[in-house]
C-alpha cells in the first residue's frame, strides 16, 4: 500500500523555490533516508507531507487520497507520525507517562487504555521506569525516545523523522537508531548525518536546489577507527 | 480590557495618569539584573498570549491573564501592564495616550493586589492552592471590572448606562480566566516547583 | 569583505517632535467639552494624516473598529441623560441631549483616532522607545519596552510550534474541557519557556557589559520641521482652548 | 600574553563531573578548535571562563588574575567576547544598530562613539546598510553575524564561539569563517564541525569525558570530491 505520494510538489517562500517539481513515493514498509544541507529544504518536504506548510504547486497524497485543505489531513495526520528536529518542541507534558499518553486520549481513549498504551510505547522505546519523571529534566537522548514514544503511541503506519540525531551523544544516537531499526513501520528520516542514515534506512535520496536525487547503491561508509572517532586526537 | 479615547472627562483621566506613574514607580524599584530582563520577557509571552483566540463555543475570545502576571511579577506586573497597552496602543491601536494611564491602572492595580494576596495560598498544596489560584485570575477580572465602571461613572451620569452594561456583560469572564489561571498555575507549579 | 558603513541619518520628522504633538493636541481634544473644539479636533485628525504615507485600506478598517465601540455608547448614553424624548422604550426615554453627548464623544473619539495614526502610528516601537529615552522615561521601563517587542514575535512563534506540535497529536481546538485544560498546559509553557529564555538572555547582556542600566543609542535629530510640527500643535491647543471659552 | 587560564577545572552539576582537573592555555592570537561530541561539556568550559557557571575545583585566570567571584569576571568579559550558540539569546535589541552598540554603551562610551564602534563592526562583518533593520526578522546567517559584530564591538582581545555554524547553512557558514579568518585576535572555537575548525583555527583539542587531549599534528581532513559533497548520490 502507497502511504504517501508526492506529485510535481513545489513549495516556496516569497521569491525562494525551497522544493522545485518533486516526486516521492513511501509504501508500507519502507525505509527511506533523506540527506542534504541544512537549508536544503529538509524540514520543508516533512512539513509538505504533514500539511504544515502549503505547498506552491503539485499534489500530496495521503494513503491514495489527495490532500489540499487542513481538513484532508487530519485523517493524514493519524497514519503518520512525525518526529520534531527539536525535543523541547514536541514534549509538553509535566511527566512523561502524560505526555506519551496525550496523544491517544486526544484520539478519544479512556484513562485506562492510554495509559496503558503509553506503558507500552515507553517499553519499546527502553524507558520503563520512567513514567513519573519531569520531562524537563531529561538528558537529550531521553527527550528523545520520550517523544518518539509519544509519536508511537498514536499508533501510525509510517514514522517522518526530522533530523532524529541532532544534539545526541553516541551512545544516544546508537539507541535511537536501534529502537527504530526494531520497528515494523515505514520510515522517512532526513538527516545530514549519513552514517546514521545508513544504520535505520535502506534506500537513499538527497536534496539540493529543491531536487530529489536517489543514491547510488553503496554509498561512501564512514568507518570509525578508533574511540575518538572522527575528532582529531593525539596518542600518547 | 480597556476604555477609548474621547469619553473619560479630564479629573479621570488625570487621576488614572498619576496613579500609573505611582504604580510604575513601585513596580521598577526594586527591579534589578535578571528580574527586570524577566519582567521583559515575560511581558512579551503575556502579550502573545493575549493576541490568541481561543475559541469558547461559535466564537472566540481574547484572555487577560492580568492574576497570572500579578502572580509571577509581584509588583512588576504594573510596569508590564504598561508597556503592554503602550505597545497594543501602537502596533494595533486599541487604546490611546491619554487613555493610557487609566487602562494601567484598570488591569494593573488587581492584577498586582490579588498576585501579591494570592501568593501565601499558591507556595501550599492542594484546595489552598486552587482556591488561590482560581481566586487570583477570577478577581483580579473583578477588580478591573470595577474600576472600570468607576472610571465611567466618575466621568459623568451620561455612562451610566453604559456602565451598568459592560459591567455584566464581562462578568462571566471572571469564571473563565480564574479557571485558566488555575489550570496554568497548576501546570507551572507541578513542573517548576522552585517558581512557588 | 566591503567598506566601511556610513552613518545614515533618518529621514522624516524626529520622533520626540511626533509623539509630544500627538500628546498635547490628544488631550486637548479629550478634555473639550464643546462642539467646536471637537469640530476643531477633528480637523486637526484630518490634518496630521498627511504625515502618515498611505495605508488608507488599514486605517479604514481601524476606523471601524474604533466605532464599534461608540455605537454602543450612541445606543446607551441617551438612555442615561434627562431631557428631550425622540423616542420612548416603556419608562425609558431616548433624548437628544443624550444622542447630541454620545456624538459628540464620538466626534472627540475620532479625532483622537485620527492625530495618533497620523503622528503616532508610523513610529516603530524601537522609534517610539528612543523618543521615550531620550524623553527621560525611566531606563528600565525603555528596557522593558524594548525586550517586549524584540521577542513578541519570538513568543508568537513560540506559541504556533507548541499549537502546532498538539495538533500533530490528535489535539482538536474546541470549547471542551480537554481542550482548555490544553490550552492552560501549553499557556504554562509557553512563561515556562519564556523565564528559561530570560535567564539565557540575562547571561548574555552580562557577557556585554550589561550593568542593570539601560543606556540609549541616541541619535535622534531635532531640525526645524519638527520645530514647525510643534508650533502648529501649539496654535491647535490654543485655538481648541480659545473655543472652549467662546462656547462656555 | 596569557589571556587565559584554566588550572585543575573541575565542573559538575548535582553527581555528575562535566569537567575533570582540566588544564588549558589562551595566548594571544592563537586560535585553537575544541571539538566533542553534544553534552561533553565544551559549552560549559566556555561559561566557566565567562564566570557564567561556577566551577566545584580549579583556578581561572583571566589576563594573569585569578577570578573567582561574579566581580572579578566583571573585567575578564571586557578582555573576551563570547558568542552564544543560539543567537537568539545574544540579539536583545530590536535594531540591528542599538544591539551592535549596546556592549560599547555600557562599556562607557558615548553615544557618537558607540555609533562610530557599531558601524565599523558592521562593516568588518559585511553588514552595511543593516543598520536600522529589526534583529527579529534577521536570516539565520544575518542574526550569526550580527551578534559576531555585538561581541567585536566590545574589543575584546579573545573570541570565545560556541558553535557558530548551528543552523546555518554552507553560505552563511562559509561567510562566517571568512569574517573570522580576517580577524586579528585569539579564537577558542568550540564546534562539532570538523571541516569548519579546520578553516579558522590551528590547534585542536578534543574534549571527552571531562578530559582535554591535544590533536595530531595533521588531523584528518574530509575533501568533498565534487558539489554533492558528502550526500550520497547517483551519476546519471
Amino acid at each position: 500500500m502507497t502511504l504517501v505520494e508526492l506529485e510535481g510538489l513545489t513549495c516556496g517562500y516569497q521569491d525562494r523555490v525551497v522544493l522545485a517539481d518533486l516526486n516521492l513515493r513511501l509504501d508500507e514498509g519502507q525505509r527511506l533516508g533523506l540527506a542534504g544541507h541544512t537549508g536544503s529544504g529538509k524540514t520543508t518536504l516533512l512539513k509538505a507531507i504533514m500539511g504544515l506548510v502549503t505547498p506552491t504547486g503539485g499534489v500530496v497524497r495521503i494513503l491514495g487520497s489527495e490532500c489540499r485543505q487542513n481538513g484532508d489531513f487530519t485523517q493524514a495526520r493519524r497514519v503518520l507520525g512525525y518526529l520534531f528536529q527539536n525535543s523541547d518542541d514536541q514534549l509538553f507534558c509535566p511527566t512523561v507517562l502524560e505526555d506519551v499518553a496525550f496523544g491517544p486520549l486526544n484520539l478519544g481513549a479512556s484513562q485506562a487504555e492510554a495509559r496503558a498504551v503509553a506503558l507500552e510505547c515507553l517499553s519499546m522505546v527502553g524507558l520503563c521506569g520512567f513514567e513519573e519523571r519531569l520531562t524537563h529534566r531529561l538528558s537529550g537522548g531521553e527527550k528523545r525516545l520520550t517523544s518518539l514514544a509519544g509519536v508511537l503511541a498514536m499508533r501510525p503506519k509510517a514514522l517522518l523523522l526530522d533530523e532524529p540525531t541532532t544534539g545526541l551523544d553516541p551512545e544516544s544516537k546508537a539507541r535511537v537508531a536501534e529502537v527504530l531499526r526494531g520497528l515494523d513501520l515505514a520510515l522517512l528520516v532526513v538527516s545530514h548525518e549519513w552514517d546514521f542514515l545508513t544504520q535505520v534506512t535502506n534506500r537513499y535520496f538527497t536534496l539540493s536546489h529543491g531536487h530529489l536525487h536517489e543514491a547510488a547503491e553503496a554509498p561512501h561508509l564512514h568507518h570509525h577507527v578508533h574511540s575518538l572517532g572522527d575528532l582529531p586526537h593525539s596518542h600518547d | 480590557m480597556h476604555i477609548s479615547e474621547g469619553v473619560l472627562s479630564a479629573p479621570v483621566l488625570a487621576g488614572g495618569a498619576v496613579l500609573a506613574v505611582a504604580g510604575i514607580a513601585v513596580g521598577l524599584r526594586k527591579l534589578e539584573g535578571e528580574a527586570l530582563v524577566r519582567t521583559g520577557v515575560l511581558s512579551a509571552a503575556f502579550f502573545a498570549a493575549s493576541l490568541v483566540h481561543l475559541p469558547i463555543g461559535p466564537s472566540s475570545i481574547h484572555l487577560v491573564l492580568s492574576g497570572l502576571m500579578g502572580a509571577m511579577l509581584g509588583f512588576a506586573a504594573f510596569p508590564a501592564i504598561f508597556v503592554g497597552l503602550l505597545l497594543q496602543a501602537l502596533l494595533f491601536q486599541f487604546g490611546g495616550l491619554t487613555v493610557l494611564g487609566v487602562n494601567a491602572v484598570v488591569m494593573g492595580l488587581p492584577a498586582v493586589i490579588c498576585g501579591l494576596a494570592a501568593r501565601p495560598l499558591l507556595s501550599r498544596s492542594g484546595p489552598a492552592f486552587a482556591v488561590g489560584a482560581f481566586a487570583c485570575g477570577a478577581l483580579s477580572i473583578l477588580g478591573s471590572l470595577t474600576l472600570l465602571y468607576l472610571a465611567l461613572v466618575l466621568s459623568g451620569d451620561a455612562l451610566s448606562v453604559f456602565a451598568g452594561l459592560f459591567f455584566w456583560a464581562h462578568l462571566a469572564l471572571m469564571g473563565i480566566e480564574g479557571a485558566i489561571t488555575l489550570v496554568i498555575l497548576g501546570f507551572l507549579k507541578r513542573m517548576r516547583p522552585e517558581l512557588f | 569583505m566591503s567598506g566601511q558603513c556610513a552613518q545614515e541619518a533618518q529621514p522624516g520628522l524626529d520622533p520626540r517632535s511626533r509623539l509630544l504633538c500627538a500628546l498635547g493636541l490628544c488631550v486637548a481634544v479629550a478634555v473639550c467639552r464643546s462642539w467646536p473644539a471637537a469640530l476643531a479636533g477633528l480637523g486637526f485628525g484630518a490634518a496630521c494624516l498627511a504625515l502618515n504615507s498611505g495605508r488608507w485600506g488599514a486605517l479604514a478598517r481601524r476606523l471601524a473598529l474604533v466605532n464599534v465601540f461608540f455605537l454602543g455608547l450612541i445606543a446607551t448614553v441617551p438612555l442615561a441623560v434627562p431631557g428631550d424624548p425622540l423616542l420612548r422604550l416603556g419608562s425609558l426615554a431616548f433624548t437628544r441631549e443624550g444622542l447630541m453627548l454620545a456624538l459628540h464623544m464620538t466626534a472627540k473619539g475620532n479625532a483622537i483616532f485620527l492625530i495618533f495614526w497620523g503622528l503616532v502610528q508610523p513610529l516603530s516601537p524601537p522609534r517610539l522607545g528612543s523618543a521615550l529615552s531620550a524623553l527621560g522615561v525611566p531606563d528600565k521601563l525603555c528596557l522593558i519596552l524594548s525586550l517586549t517587542f524584540r521577542y513578541l514575535d519570538l513568543m508568537r512563534h513560540e506559541w504556533d510550534r507548541l499549537v502546532t506540535a498538539a495538533r500533530l497529536r490528535g489535539f482538536t481546538p474546541g470549547t471542551s474541557r480537554r481542550a482548555w485544560g490544553t490550552y492552560g498546559l501549553l499557556l504554562a509553557l509557553l512563561f515556562m519557556r519564556a523565564m528559561d529564555k530570560s535567564a539565557a538572555i540575562h547571561q548574555a547582556m552580562i557577557c556585554r557589559g550589561f550593568d542593570g542600566r539601560f543606556r540609549s543609542l541616541g541619535g535622534l535629530r531635532w531640525r526645524a520641521v519638527d520645530t514647525a510640527l510643534g508650533v502648529a500643535a501649539c496654535a491647535g491647543i490654543v485655538l481648541v482652548a480659545v473655543l472652549e471659552r467662546g462656547s462656555a
